[in-house]
């Protein structure tokens, strides 16, 4: 299908389903059902089997058209990460049962991986699922779980296996997050507030056919998931000072008196590379919408981070004196914020939240391997575990 | 291949500043140090930004007139000790490793260096009771006011409003620099004869105040043209918070060695990983060239606070040690990963001392561009 | 801990400039490339360092006729090819590949952009010779102009001497801008007609010369106000200059990572130690910005030569790509360690190259300070 | 001694023998036997066995007084590393022959460590000495080999035994120059010229008593030298605006029509880390003079050779046209110069030369490692070599 059929199709559905008086939990239905959801699933699963490079397309025509949003923004793990995975690696009874109460934002995901001794070596994780007739029992403590106070669903990793080597023992599920089993406990960050969760499982009881995959295959399938959040990310198209760059570019122009030269030329170099961040990410996605694979997120990533942090770092030296004040609610008071807001809040925030950016989904040390590895083609590490039995590694 | 051997030293001038700890230093800085691990916990300083300020009176308290540390830099004519700026930067480097909330800077190196220019019974008679640890003094200028910009003065008629004001909240008195004629006088103003108004701060261990004063209030400490009293007290505040610096810097880099010694990974000590060993190398380095850099300007302001020396090396200290310690606690963050981003972990009170310590008292830019002019090297 | 996740796509500009390269591209790239291998060895480019410079005129001479390069740029009307900046892009990120010492940015882009403003029949036929590859034309300005500078003008009586001008000594037809008036005017000199020094250059692959030169010789190419048709030489000179630095930071890259697959040290693949696996990360990433953010301008330029959007990609482009091809290159010397550093390696043709094309047509901060004042950031 | 009493020493020293009637020999002869040649070597020795620290006070005396030079300049490596490896590890025998004619420049010396397969891993080195009845039988290849062309001994290691680990079979020996198989070629290098040289070894012969250390102890002596070498580079005091920091600062002023606040800035930032380095210089100067051992060389010549490269590529940008322009004699033209030389020659060799900072001596990465794990006590590679003999380590 041309984008220009494409489009028609999608002012044909607009037409019959008028957003500004259809029913916003019926239109989100009829769009899953007429498969502008998400245009690059199969049909019958909210999509069209197009490329995945229409998507935007669809996405912004449905945007300007004022169509019901489908909770993208507390749904984000479950549309970016959970969605194609189930599409990838799940069975199609959980492809019916799962996927459109998720696009359709009925369902809320999060996502049950890090542990506080396994982060970067997210393999090294040790939350045990122990096999109890046709349930699983699972028992750990996971970490870093954005939204999971908000979620009903997770996915989760656990080690089925701890006498195999640590890639081989892990299974892959779809956990009830109102299980009794179930402590969700508030992780205070830098910024003052808990965007994220300590997640304590005990005895937590999983029907076996919420697994994921087969039994020991799990790592697999997290890496399917973990390459859709690098794709996600600086995966959509920006305009010019848009982001981070846009929000310095005019504190710049509102803080007249803190002009020197020096700023001025970081500022400046800074403009620069996020003019080259975009372009580098216009080709990336036109590289997918035509089909070539490219190394895409990694790079994106580690250059949305260094920039955010950057830009961050020296909006607070623009702003000189206002930049020591952090008045924007709630200050430092400790609150459970429902997303990331890096235009709500002030500089101060913006600098110490960007810190995580390297961090979370994929430490820019962990990139920097990926890219050297995968598309450079340089030695791994030298794996000292990496055919011990997970039991027997040191940690 | 062979690097270039160096030839005979040209300069080796035998009466060199001392960048060395000497035994009266590190006597120094074991009793501050001793001190402060008894009773600056980063639990509490993590509790002053939950408003929770009670280890801050009974600390500075303890510092000012248990181990007499108010009046460090106060000539023992006015019952200070009479130290050098040497001395004081031992204090603040181990104050800095703390993050200690406290307004050793504000009142002991600022305030302090400022009276000593004191022209009145009244100037004279706060500097002593400063001294002693009596009275905690605040100079009310903007936190980021350079020393050789031009000095901020309240003026007009009432109530005057002076915004970012550091070491306010802990001060009985404030110094405030009022236009009189074609010069500048400094005014003693009781805290209670003013309106201090919190301001969350991005680093509430050192929280600014908003200050609202009548320019006419209080007694007067510096007649006729107090702009060099104020500016000697900002060159040494800019002086010795490089020492500050270096503090929070050395912490930083010590904490995220002892965490990647510790932590595993891929079964392996993260620390072996090159990339890491590589980041941290440089960073040991860059400390290193800080913490000789801090020491080197606080001995020239001690052996001379006039001269031009102690100018560049307080411009070349502030434009580099700002920077490292913001770079030291940027990457103590990170390579603690995830838990370098809790309120649990201290390492963000040094995150934030040290972003507030850059924007303060001029940005390294500013310095550089002014010790640019003052080796003749201009735009 | 999860990364924040992308919201809905704001600008999807489904009319986008295309940033991949096309059939026709692969194929043009293929053709270049394949003649360079064929007749460009790097130790035929070393051998002109040393005064050998035999494999310059028969290189050209194919490049511009057998492969028709020389009007590439040039309208059909002339006789040339009537392509577009994005086909200059990939010669060009071929010819910096292999830094080939030929003068198709001096002549082929800058002259003949200049050239497509001719005013006279002696302009015109020059512009249509030069795109037959009968002529080759030097544009009499210092390398280093940038294109929003003013535009240096011949000016004086008798004998006037430019300095550090590029292509010259390629040319058989010199382009002086001459005061006329209050405009400028473009004479085309023949080179016999003015005396052209060869300079000892960094880039000897771009190899400068001093010109001189007399402002009433030659006849009139462009009369009347010809700056705008300079500044537009040089506008797609410096967009087309960023593909030529791609090409040489894409083989910089190449063969610094080539290496550290074979090179063996401590029994281990060198290219194995994180620390300078990391390096290559990034070294990557900004190279692959590089090449979309050259091709961005070149494809702007292609869609609207005279809009604000060109000028803004071009400097742009220039501030970006200037830098990491100087990056790429001392990397590479870096990383071959001993052997980067020896004639016989040529990663010194790429480093000198680099260097060069670093300083030409406007610094990097220049680039960025102009990008300031297009997009309404000034100081 | 105190500094005072020194000074007093060199004072009388020079009373006796006018610096500028006393025969250059005569005069060095003489100042070696008075313990003044390198007062922290032993007495006999042409030292009065003072510390390493009261050295450059009692150089500085001398050169004030303008006492004649003792080739310091083309003996660097002797004087540097070969006579503290001579007087750390060699024979009795070995002192009284080559020290004074050392010091007095009347034999120059060489370095023959590096070869092509072993550079950065010295001690995966491959030059082969067997013995032969009281004399060992070398053959073999080095490279960068500054000054082999002039030099009358050199220092060399050698692998004496393949069949063991590669730290432990390697000797090291005292080499003459001038043995018919030693054959000397310049190595051209990117500034056009040749400084270095590969030396190829075709059984040269070496007599046992000129061996240093024990059979299989080389490596030990080696990282002896080296670490000499590191504690040179960088050790000695500069005033402000030394080096090539001053080269840049007298460019800039010079060259008003380039300046631009940006790279005004750009030339502060590299003038602070001047100044820090110059600093942190003294301090460690300091240290070593007050017996506290400091991690020393290798940070300094870390900052060393990247501020050279900064500045120097600086100074092309901020001379402008200039700066693409190779002017000095002789421009490409290959010749054999007697040392790097940072003042004589212009920009862009400056710039050229400065490359190999961060190469010759220890390569920066290799100075990372070095830091990473001697000073902060960081775990070391995975090493795959290490208890592998040597000539089972794929090469």
């Amino acid at each position: 299908m041309t984008p220009a059929e494409l489009r028609e199709r999608v002012e044909a559905f607009l037409a019959e389903h008028p957003p500004a008086t259809t029913d916003r939990r019926e239109f989100l239905h009829a769009r899953y059902a007429a498969g502008l959801a998400w245009v690059h699933f199969p049909e019958g699963h909210g999509g069209l089997g197009l490329s995945r490079g229409l998507h935007p397309l669809v996405e912004s025509l449905f945007t300007t058209a004022g169509a019901p949003d489908n909770n993208s923004r507390t749904n984000g793990i479950g549309l970016g990460m959970v969605a194609p995975t189930i599409l990838t690696y799940g069975s199609e009874e959980q492809r019916e049962r799962f996927l459109e109460p998720l696009w359709c934002g009925e369902e809320i995901w999060c996502q049950l991986f890090s542990e506080p001794g396994a982060g970067s070596d997210l393999a090294g994780l040790a939350t045990r699922a122990v096999p109890d007739g046709e349930e699983w029992v699972v028992n750990g403590q996971k970490v870093w779980t954005s939204g999971a106070h908000n979620a009903d669903f997770a996915i989760l990793v656990a080690r089925t296996d701890p006498d195999v080597p640590k890639h081989r023992g892990i299974t892959y599920f779809l956990a009830d997050m109102h299980d009794p089993g179930v402590d969700v406990r508030p992780l205070r960050q830098i910024t003052g507030e808990a965007e994220f969760n300590e997640v304590f499982l005990t005895d937590v009881r999983i029907p076996d056919p919420m697994r994921v995959g087969a039994v020991g295959d799990g790592w697999r399938v997290a890496n399917g998931t973990l390459n859709n959040e690098r794709v996600a990310i600086g995966g959509s198209a920006l305009p010019r000072e848009g982001g981070m760059l846009g929000t310095v570019a005019r504190s710049w122009r509102e803080h007249h008196d803190q002009h020197t030269p020096e700023l001025h030329d970081r500022l400046m170099r800074l403009y620069v590379e996020g003019e080259v961040a975009r372009h580098t990410g216009q080709r990336l996605r036109q590289q997918l919408a035509s089909g070539q694979p490219g190394p895409a997120g990694a790079t994106m990533k580690l250059t949305f981070a260094r920039l955010n942090q950057q830009l961050s770092g020296l909006d607070l030296e623009i702003r000189g004196a206002e930049g020591l004040r952090y008045e924007s609610e709630p200050g430092w008071t400790m609150r459970r914020p429902d997303e990331v807001d890096f235009t709500g809040r002030d500089a101060v925030y913006r600098y110490l939240r960007a810190k995580g950016n390297s961090i979370e989904g994929g430490t820019s040390e962990i990139l920097r391997n990926i890219v050297a590895e995968r598309v450079l083609g340089l030695p791994a590490e030298p794996r000292v575990d990496k055919d011990v039995p997970w039991n027997e590694v040191p940690r | 291949m062979t690097a270039p051997t160096t030839g005979p030293n040209p300069d080796p001038s035998p009466d060199e500043l001392v960048l060395l700890d000497t035994d009266d230093d590190r006597d120094l800085r074991a009793t501050v140090a001793g001190y402060l691990a008894a009773r600056c916990p980063s639990t509490a300083v993590a509790a002053v930004y939950d408003g929770d300020r009670s280890v801050v009176a009974p600390l500075w308290r303890g510092l000012a007139t248990e181990l007499g540390l108010a009046g460090l830099l106060v000539p023992e004519s006015y019952a200070g000790a009479g130290a050098t700026p040497r001395d004081a930067a031992v204090v603040l480097e181990e104050l800095g490793r703390s993050v200690a909330p406290v307004p050793f800077l504000t009142s002991s190196v600022i305030a302090a260096t400022t009276l000593a220019h004191a022209s009145t019974d009244a100037g004279r008679s706060l500097l002593a009771d400063l001294a002693e640890g009596g009275r905690t003094v605040a100079l009310v200028v903007p936190l980021t006011t350079a020393f050789d910009a031009d000095v901020p003065v309240v003026q007009g008629h009432g109530q005057v409003h002076v915004r970012s004001v550091a070491g306010a909240l802990d001060a009985d008195t404030l110094l405030v620099p009022v236009a009189a004629g074609d010069g500048i006088e400094l005014h003693a103003v009781p805290a209670g004869d003013a309106r201090i108004e919190p301001v969350v701060s991005l680093d509430m261990s050192r929280e600014l105040a908003d200050v609202t004063v009548d320019p006419t209030a209080g007694t007067v400490a510096v007649e006729g043209d107090a702009a060099a009293g104020v500016r000697a007290g900002l060159l040494a505040g800019t002086t010795l918070l490089a020492s500050e610096q270096v503090g929070i810097a050395q912490w930083c880099l010590q904490a995220t060695v002892g965490h990647l010694q510790e932590r595993r990974q891929f079964g392996r000590v993260v620390g072996g990983f090159q990339a890491l060993k590589h980041r941290l190398a440089d960073l040991y380095t860059a400390v290193e060239g800080a913490s000789a850099t801090a020491r080197f300007a606080a001995a020239a302001l001690a052996a001379d606070p006039h001269g031009e020396e102690a100018r560049i090396a307080a411009h070349t200290a502030a434009a580099w040690c700002s920077d490292v310690a913001v770079l030291a606690a940027e990457e103590a963050v990170q390579l603690h990963g995830g838990i370098g981003m809790t309120w649990e972990h201290p390492a963000h009170l040094y995150l934030k001392r040290a972003k507030a310590d850059q924007l303060a008292l001029g940005l390294p830019g500013h310095h550089r561009a002014r010790l640019g002019e003052l080796v003749g090297l201009t735009v």
